[in-house]
């Protein structure tokens, strides 16, 4: 492996969205950084705002979303500062971004291979048909079958596994030295989710790129992150290295998720016990509870936990956590 | 509630259209206490043809009359045309509609079949042809563009049904031994109103329009009462020798139409803000 | 066309339950078909083969879990019991009654049957009426079907299904779209609850929540069963919460059942390839235990030209010569652990 | 005996060009010109066609054994040099023109005359000019399908022609309108093109072509009969029915002439530039509106049975008012039936003045002092429809006659007019050219065209007709028309509204327009010349 | 895909027969006849009247009349005129190609004016821009024909002296151009308005979120990706309303003198020329059917998702 270099260091991003419902914090001051070669998972559940980092980070936040502020640092560069133009040097060439929907986050009526030449018309000022040569050999890459027929394919003759590969060629055809797969399984069934966990493994591997995983599934966190952040209401609530995360969790949150989760053969071993649940709802962005987020739902909480906002504790290489009762709630 | 209240008023098209709407309501209401004068009793040959002044802020027409009273006047025909047309066209256009996407079978062949046809008869020529049937006159007027239009209404009710259909609370309801009336009208129409109002209130536009192009043709409103298209279609010769004739009951006619888009448009953001315009 | 299980297939089943009794619901070789119309003036059909097969009972009290991949047609096979498909063809046979020609029963029966089969949903924002307050939701069975015939019986009945279901009946007002997905859930499962059935159909019940939710409504589902006296046939995608809720699981792919087996026998002893390859491809919740998985290639094929034989021969990692010939039966491996596998005899 | 010896008299023309120029006339040129009635034009076939649109095309391209003189105001033989009459008045013998020749070179002779005649008495060519012609011998028998040609036709030689007559009356009020066109038959029984748009005749001007729906194009007809005639070397009708874009064309000097309405008459009168060309006439139509006698109120009154209340309606609208106002002018008030330039008008004829007073009296005294509700149909034409009773409605209301208006499409309308479907209904009649036939639209018997609209009976009023219609006398011929207009403006079966000012209006380099009044449209373009100023002076 | 044509055209024998039995009996009940408006001001005596009735077979009851007409229709013989006696065919054929010159040149002006001014309002949604096209379009569809027309006939034959006002020209290009535009406004006003919807919502969708983390301009997003999914939502609406822009042809043809089938078919129903009139509906009908059927298939160009077996 090589020396741990800092790709992307996020620091105090806050994103918002302002409708006519109030504003909503999406990303409430989220500082982390990804380093050169590690996969970094982030976990969390639908609105923790998981997604809007990752389009922060991409600068695709559309109206009525906007980067309240923060510094998103590119090997240095705030990527905030850069204009509409270099932004889009950056995107799909150094951060590319892979989406949940294999289905609709293709256009359905392009051929693959233009898709993908995109890429490299766009990127590396190629000609049409050397990108479509190109496309090709990235779909060879992403372990397409006969790549040079379907190549010639559109989204709607394949299957959501396939399609997903494509996504996966595409994010990967100019090299990029941060991809973003932003539940990048989600969609797929178990058996395809395997594959595309497997192919993603390997091209980490032969490009060493650095990988922001994003997704709700704590399995499929454990098959592939190396460093792990759990997010809720906005805001990063543990950071941990994945096999101090899933064996001593500090945060109340990333506790009870582990517990609420039915691992197969567990009833089998050991006969049925109710799952641990979480009570209550994941709370509203637009109005969150004073104090920690989490108050209102934790079962370890103390009344002094609602009254002032909790902040992230540092503990060095054992991570991050937000709770100052980490400690004791463990005991 | 409060919810509510706050989207509606950060809809600018909605409240506009709204306010357009209801200020031509209000008019139509209260002609006779908004009306300077009676639209057609109080003519006066001595004042005719006279341009705007600030005795007839609107001028007054070939037969003596003050053309701001017989505006005020036109809308209660134009409105009622409107309304009353729509209401029958989107009766029509929902029956058919639901019933066609919900049983399917011969009956959807045989429903899109007569709406395709009723949507290859240019609308006017239909309309002129039902007018010339039925005679002239308001409630004919009514019931000859109630007659034209409901295709388009039927195709869209029966998209929406046919995409709501298979909505699992469709399917639930159903589950629960719910009689088919009682599936496409209590549970199906109630969701795919949205789209169907907006296309009713565009619709209503059209209709105005409508009326102002059977009236050209001597078949709409029947005279003295006043319809802004029958104003516009006397004036029609008189375009340049006399425009104030022509210029308000047309700005009359775009004020409605503008206030009915916007009406539709907003009623579309605020029901389903992806609904696609096919209309 | 002429694909079939061999007749004898489930037959003697269950293990938890009085296995004497008559099963609740037995489904025998049950078929739909989607037609597809293609070709011009020849007006070939073609058809989706959607369910190709399928036999199984359930007993009362019990609860069948149906696992497989999207397109494997057990959503169908769940709507077809509840006769929201009309099978093409085969038998459903609920307490004794056929009621396979669904249409073709008198109004009082189908009513009756409608009563007690009742149908919980995946998405919890499609399933339920926007436009419906939640007392009117819960209400309107009741009132369609005559139970509780005074509005203050009524009302008591759904002040008492919120609160069994976690909510309050001040909430009785409010329409769904104020209320958060497991809320939504809370308020399918008592619809479905109203009146007062004796199985319901879970078609996914769980998959759309986020992991914190989805315990809560397991645990509810499973509270209800005892109290409730109900049968649940269970269709998931995700082994780990079928597992936890059911009693015995069947495994489909392509349309057939190509395992059936009480819980425990089935994560103890998967006969499948497919099965195995299945619980295999699952990430477990836990870094360590990274292993070498079965990854399958290649996609599920489409319903529409399913492969001959085994349907699961093109992708199956140990298949012989025969599977691409001939399609296996279900055979009995005891203990109610079926299998339709030419490797095992 | 007396002969009428007309030939197309050069005096009469140097006579008609001296009037409105000084210098002489010049050939060539287009002249772009009008078929402003409705949007569209029918036929080409003039036999088959009544409609002014169609005629005033037809009329330039074909002639009639008679043509209408628009400067004497009555018709003139035409095709024939003489005719001799017999002394009962019921044998004419024409003798034709020799150097008449059709546009297909061929020279017209006694034969065609009598095919066209036959032509249109035969009921299976449905012709609309039939009706013309019942006054000739044995062309009932035709019509009634006992005759296979008119006994009352006969050809002496190729340029003697005799017809014979069932009444003494003059044919040639009959025999001078557009549908009674000579055509040539080898032309309308060819196979390969239908005549009805291939149009070949012996008039002026030769058929080019028919953009159907958009303009007619003609050109002089070099072997035309008069010599030197017609001037022009093309002629274009442009067929527009919107007048406001018939004012914009004109006004862009698209047009060389142009019919006015009264909206544009109004304002081309107070343009200095513009109100010089006009050229205005009395046309021979007579708007009114006719009353139903039979039609009863609820309670079995019938109001326009009694004639106080039709005076008295005629009392109450200011019909001098509306003229001025309304119709801009553009109309001369009505005193009675007949139009000005109608022999037996009478312009010291007694009016019924605006008096709303003696209108009231009049309504109390036939006892509907509280009037009653009234609708009037009509078609929507700006000066005879509809609009004409909404300026009356406010008149009407001060006897207590709340009336309302039915405008009606025009098919819808005749419908009920046929059917006597009607309380009261505003439309436009010819009046004229011939007083007699005029007149007998309110004959109880013998109303020819369609049933006299108003059901009019009066016994005095039918014998006074007929009397004029017996009598060869034209001094006494007119002077019982005289007193049936009289009759009828007494008993006023209708409300007399007026009579329409016809105006067309000519750029400074036409020359030759004329008043015609039977109807104004019906341009003879033999006379019309254009300064090499017009812009297609030189167009071919 | 040819099969696919021919089924749609197998599928137009019972809509123009539906349509033919629709217009055919609407047009039976109307007040009056032929007979009664064929002379004109000069009205035919009533019993001259009687005789055309019998002659062009008004007497039979209108079901008989309706076989026959059928029967004709089938050996592609459309009746003949009764005012002019020709064939409507003949009368019809002339009148074919400037109407459908005028309605594709509007069909032009409409889009290439229309679907620009859609897609821009829907790429400034919210600004003063996008208003002040919402305000356009509507006073496009709410503004009279007649009024249009006789503007731009003002404004460019009168005062700029540079378009001639009415008229055919012989097919001079000239004078195409006021009235393509007056028909083209309305239908221009629509289109823009179905284009910003259409717009409006590919915007929201995933794929151009895909599109916009590629990095590649908007420009290119805009050209490519958004107008080739935007197509055919406006295409749709295009060939629906395609049916109202030849209803309009009725009024500008008048207006401008033009030779087409709109004007001929509105006097053939004022002079109640029955067989014309039926000719006329017939032709707009297959018009609307072709155009919806090459809509239809111009999809297959744009959406590779649409296959015709």
């Amino acid at each position: 492996m090589q020396p741990a270099k800092t790709v992307l260091n996020i620091d105090s991003l806050f994103t918002e969205f302002n409708t006519i419902d109030g504003t909503a914090r999406a990303v409430n001051d989220v500082t982390f950084d990804v380093k050169r070669g590690e996969i970094l998972g982030i976990v969390g559940e639908s609105g923790s705002g998981k997604s809007v980092t990752a389009l922060s980070i991409m600068r695709l936040i559309r109206p009525p979303g906007s980067i309240r502020r923060g510094r998103i640092e590119f090997f240095g560069r705030d990527l905030m500062g850069l204009s509409g133009d270099e932004m889009k040097d950056v995107r799909g060439n150094r951060i590319s971004m892979i989406f949940q929907e294999p289905m609709t986050s293709l256009h359905p009526l392009f051929t693959i291979g233009l898709q993908i030449s995109e890429m490299y018309i766009k990127h590396m000022g190629l000609s049409k048909k050397e990108a479509w040569e190109h496309a090709i050999e990235m779909l060879e890459k992403v372990q397409i079958p006969s790549p040079e027929k379907r190549v010639k394919d559109y989204p709607h003759q394949m299957s959501g596994g396939m399609r997903q590969r494509v996504m996966i060629a595409m994010a990967l055809s100019c090299n990029p030295e941060l991809l973003i797969a932003d539940e990048p399984t989600t969609a797929l069934d178990v058996t395809i989710q395997a594959q595309v966990i497997d192919l993603m493994w390997q091209l980490e591997k032969e490009y060493s790129t650095a990988i922001m995983m994003i997704t709700h599934d704590l399995g499929v966190i454990a098959e592939i992150a190396q460093r792990v952040i759990v997010m809720y209401a906005g805001e990063i609530v543990e950071e941990a290295e994945v096999n101090q995360l899933f064996e001593q969790p500090k945060h109340p949150y990333t506790r009870a998720l582990l517990e609420a989760i039915p691992k197969l053969g567990r009833r089998t071993r050991m006969g049925r016990k109710p799952l641990q649940e979480i009570k209550g709802i994941v709370p509203g962005l637009y109005n969150l509870p004073a104090g920690c987020n989490f108050y209102p739902r934790c079962p370890e909480a103390r009344p002094d936990c609602r009254l002032s906002d909790i902040s992230l504790i540092d503990l060095g290489i054992r991570g991050r956590v937000r709770c100052p009762y980490y400690q004791g709630a463990k005991a | 509630m409060d919810n509510w209240v706050k989207k509606i008023r950060k809809r600018t098209n909605l409240v506009a259209g709204t306010i357009v709407f209801l200020i031509i309501v209000f008019v139509a209401v209260f002609a006779p206490y908004l009306a300077p004068t009676h639209p057609w009793d109080d003519a006066d040959l001595m004042i005719s043809e006279l341009p705007p002044s600030g005795e007839y802020l609107f001028g007054t027409d070939s037969k003596g009359r003050d053309i701001l009273s017989r505006v005020i006047y036109g809308s209660r025909i134009s409105l009622s045309v409107g309304v009353i047309s729509q209401l029958i066209n989107s009766v029509i256009g929902i029956v058919f509609g639901l019933t066609a996407g919900y049983f399917g079978r011969l009956w959807d062949d045989i429903v899109v079949a007569v709406a395709n046809i009723m949507l290859s008869i240019p609308s006017l020529i239909f309309a002129l042809a039902v007018m010339a049937l039925l005679g002239p006159g308001l409630i004919n007027v009514f019931i000859a563009l109630g007659l034209t239009n409901w295709a388009y209404t039927c195709r869209i009710t029966r998209s929406q049904v046919l995409g709501t259909k298979n909505q699992n609370y469709v399917k639930a309801a159903k589950a629960m031994g719910f009689g088919r009336c009682r599936v496409m009208f209590l549970h199906i129409l109630p969701n795919i109103f949205g789209p169907i109002l907006v296309m009713a209130s565009l619709g209503m536009a059209d209709a105005i329009l409508m009326e102002a192009s059977l009236s050209f043709l001597g078949l709409g409103t029947q005279p003295p009462v006043p319809s802004w298209g029958g104003m516009l279609a006397g004036a029609r010769e008189q375009l340049f020798t006399a425009p104030w004739l022509s210029i308000f009951p047309g700005l009359a006619i775009f004020i409605t139409v503008l206030g009915l888009n916007l009406l539709g448009d907003g009623l579309r953001d605020l029901l389903d803000p992806h609904m696609s315009e096919t209309k | 066309m002429k694909k079939k299980y061999p007749h004898d297939v489930v037959s003697s089943s269950g293990n938890i339950g009085s296995a004497a009794e008559n099963p609740m619901l037995s489904v025998e070789d049950l078929k739909v078909y989607f037609p597809v119309e293609t070709g011009f003036l020849s007006r070939r059909r073609e058809y989706v083969y959607a369910v190709d097969g399928v036999s199984f009972d359930l007993k009362k009290g019990e609860t069948l879990g149906i696992v497989g991949e999207s397109g494997c047609g057990k959503t169908t096979t769940g709507m077809a019991v509840l006769n929201l498909e009309q099978p093409t063809s085969g038998r459903v046979v609920f307490k004794g009654q056929d009621i396979t020609d669904f249409r073709k029963l008198s109004t009082e029966t189908q009513l009756q049957l409608r009563k007690e089969m009742q149908v919980i949903f995946q998405d919890p924002y499609s399933s339920l009426n926007p436009r419906t307050s939640l007392d009117k939701i819960l209400e309107e069975p009741m009132k369609v079907h005559g139970l509780y015939p005074s509005p203050g019986e009524r009302r008591d009945r759904v002040a008492y299904l919120l609160e069994r279901v976690g909510l309050t009946p001040s909430q009785g007002k409010r329409y769904p779209h104020s209320f958060s997905g497991g809320q939504r859930q809370r308020i399918g499962i008592a619809r479905s609850l109203a009146l007062n059935p004796s199985m319901i159909v879970g078609d996914e019940p769980v998959s759309a929540l986020d992991v914190s939710i989805q315990a809560q409504i397991i645990n509810l589902l499973i509270d209800l069963q005892s109290e409730f006296d109900l049968s649940y046939v269970l269709i998931a995608h995700d082994l780990a919460v079928v597992e936890h809720i059911s009693d015995r699981i069947a495994v489909m792919y392509l349309g057939r059942i190509v395992e059936t087996a009480p819980y425990d026998r089935l994560f103890v002893n998967p006969l499948h390839p497919y099965t195995q390859a299945l619980m295999s491809a699952i990430p477990v919740p836990d870094p360590k235990a990274r292993k070498n998985r079965i990854v399958l290639t290649g996609d599920v094929p489409s319903p529409r030209h399913p492969p001959s034989g085994c349907a699961f021969h093109p992708r199956c990692p140990e298949r012989l010569a025969e599977c691409s010939e001939s399609a296996p039966g279900l055979l009995h491996k005891g203990q109610a652990h079926h299998v339709a596998c030419h490797l095992v005899r | 005996m007396k002969i009428w010896k007309i030939g197309l008299s050069l005096v009469l023309t140097l006579g008609l060009l001296g009037a409105d120029h000084s210098f002489a006339v010049r050939k060539g040129g287009t002249f772009n010109w009008i078929a402003p009635y409705g949007s569209k034009i029918d036929t080409l076939d003039p036999n088959n066609s009544g409609d002014e649109q169609n005629g005033l095309v037809t009329m330039n391209i074909f002639r009639c054994l008679y043509r209408w003189n628009a400067a004497e105001n009555k018709p003139q033989l035409e095709l024939a040099d003489a005719v001799d009459i017999s002394p009962d008045g019921l044998v004419y013998t024409y003798s034709l023109k020799r150097n008449v020749k059709f546009h297909n070179g061929r020279q017209l002779t006694a034969d065609d005359i009598i095919y066209t005649y036959n032509r249109i008495a035969n009921p299976d060519n449905a012709l609309s000019g039939t009706q013309n012609l019942v006054f000739i011998r044995g062309a009932m028998d035709v019509f009634e399908h006992k005759a296979k040609e008119v006994a009352g036709l006969k050809k002496i030689d190729d340029h003697k022609l005799e017809i014979t007559l069932t009444s003494a009356i003059d044919p040639a009020f009959f025999l001078y309108s557009f549908p009674m066109s000579i055509v040539p038959k080898e032309e309308v029984e060819r196979m390969d093109r239908p005549f009805s748009s291939n149009p070949v005749g012996c008039g002026p001007f030769k058929f080019v072509k028919w953009v159907k729906g958009s303009e007619v194009v003609l050109e002089r007809f070099e072997d035309y009969y008069e010599s030197g005639k017609p001037y022009l070397d093309k002629l274009v009708f442009k067929i527009m029915s919107s007048s406001a874009a018939r004012d914009l064309s004109y006004r862009a000097k698209e047009l060389d002439a142009n019919l006015l309405y009264a909206t544009q008459y109004a304002a081309y009168k107070k343009d200095p530039e513009l109100s010089k060309n006009l050229v205005e006439v009395a046309e021979m139509f007579t708007r009114f509106v006719a009353f139903n006698p039979e039609w009863e109120l609820a309670d079995g009154r019938k109001p326009f049975s009694d004639v106080r209340v039709r005076q008295a309606f005629n009392y109450a609208i200011n019909t001098d008012l509306i003229v001025k106002k309304y119709a801009k002018n553009k109309a001369y008030p009505a005193i009675s039936f007949l139009a000005p330039t109608t022999p037996g008008y009478d312009p010291n004829g007694k009016r019924y003045e605006y008096n709303p007073e003696k209108a009231k009296a009049l309504m109390k005294a036939a006892g509907y002092e509280k009037g009653f509700d009234l609708e009037i149909i009509g078609t929507g034409d700006s000066s005879y429809g509809t609009g004409v009773i909404e300026v009356a409605i406010p008149f009407l209301k001060k006897i207590n006659i709340s009336a309302s208006a039915l405008t009606l499409e025009g098919a819808a309308k005749y419908k009920r007019q046929g059917d006597r479907n009607f309380e009261a209904m505003i439309c436009s009649f010819g009046s004229g050219p011939d007083g007699i036939s005029a007149l007998m639209l309110f004959h109880s018997t013998k109303a020819k065209k369609l049933p006299n609209v108003a059901r009019y009976k009066n016994g005095e009023y039918d014998r006074t007709l007929d009397l004029a219609a017996e009598t060869r006398d034209p001094e006494q011929r007119i002077a019982y028309v005289k007193k049936a207009n009289e009759i009828l403006q007494a008993d006023a079966p209708i409300w007399f509204y007026n009579y329409n000012k016809a105006v067309i209006a000519h750029h400074p380099w036409v020359h030759g327009i004329q008043k015609v009044g039977i109807e104004h449209m019906f341009q003879d373009f033999t006379e019309v010349w254009v300064e090499a100023t017009s812009p297609r002076a030189n167009a071919k | 895909m040819i099969s696919y044509v021919l089924r749609r055209l197998i599928q137009f024998v019972p809509t123009i027969f539906g349509v033919t039995l629709i217009v055919f009996f609407l047009l039976n009940v109307l007040p009056g006849n032929a007979a009664m408006m064929a002379g004109g001001k000069n009205r035919i005596p009533p019993a001259a009247q009687k005789l055309m009735i019998k002659k062009w077979g008004l007497d039979q009851p209108v079901y008989a009349r309706y076989f026959k007409y059928i029967k004709g229709l089938c050996t592609a013989d459309l009746g003949t005129s009764f005012i002019s006696g020709e064939r409507v065919t003949d009368v019809l054929a002339p009148r074919l190609w400037p109407t459908f010159k005028l309605a594709v040149i509007a069909l032009a002006i409409a889009c290439v004016t229309g679907i620009p001014l859609g897609f821009y309002s829907a790429l400034r949604q919210g600004t003063a821009m996008d208003t002040v096209t919402m305000i356009g379009a509507v006073s496009g569809v709410s503004m009279p024909q007649f009024w249009l027309g006789l503007l731009l006939m003002y404004f460019f034959s009168v005062y700029l002296k540079i378009l001639p006002t009415v008229g055919y020209g012989n097919g001079d290009p000239k004078f195409i151009i006021l009235p393509a535009i007056t028909l083209g406004v309305g239908y221009m006003a629509l289109l823009a308005r179905t284009t910003r919807a259409a717009v409006v919502e590919t915007l929201s969708q995933d794929y151009i979120r895909t599109a916009r983390s590629k990095g590649i301009s908007d420009l290119l997003i805009n050209r490519r990706h958004v107008l080739r999914n935007t197509l055919t939502i406006i295409l749709t609406s295009a060939g629906l309303q395609f049916g109202s822009l030849l209803g309009g042809t009725v009024v500008v043809e008048t207006l401008f003198s033009w030779p087409g089938l709109g004007t001929m078919m509105v006097n053939s129903i004022y002079y109640r020329d029955t067989p014309i009139t039926q000719g006329c509906v017939m032709i707009i009908i297959v018009g609307f059917l072709v155009i919806n059927l090459l809509v239809d298939l111009s999809y297959a160009l744009i959406d590779p998702r649409i296959k015709y077996q």
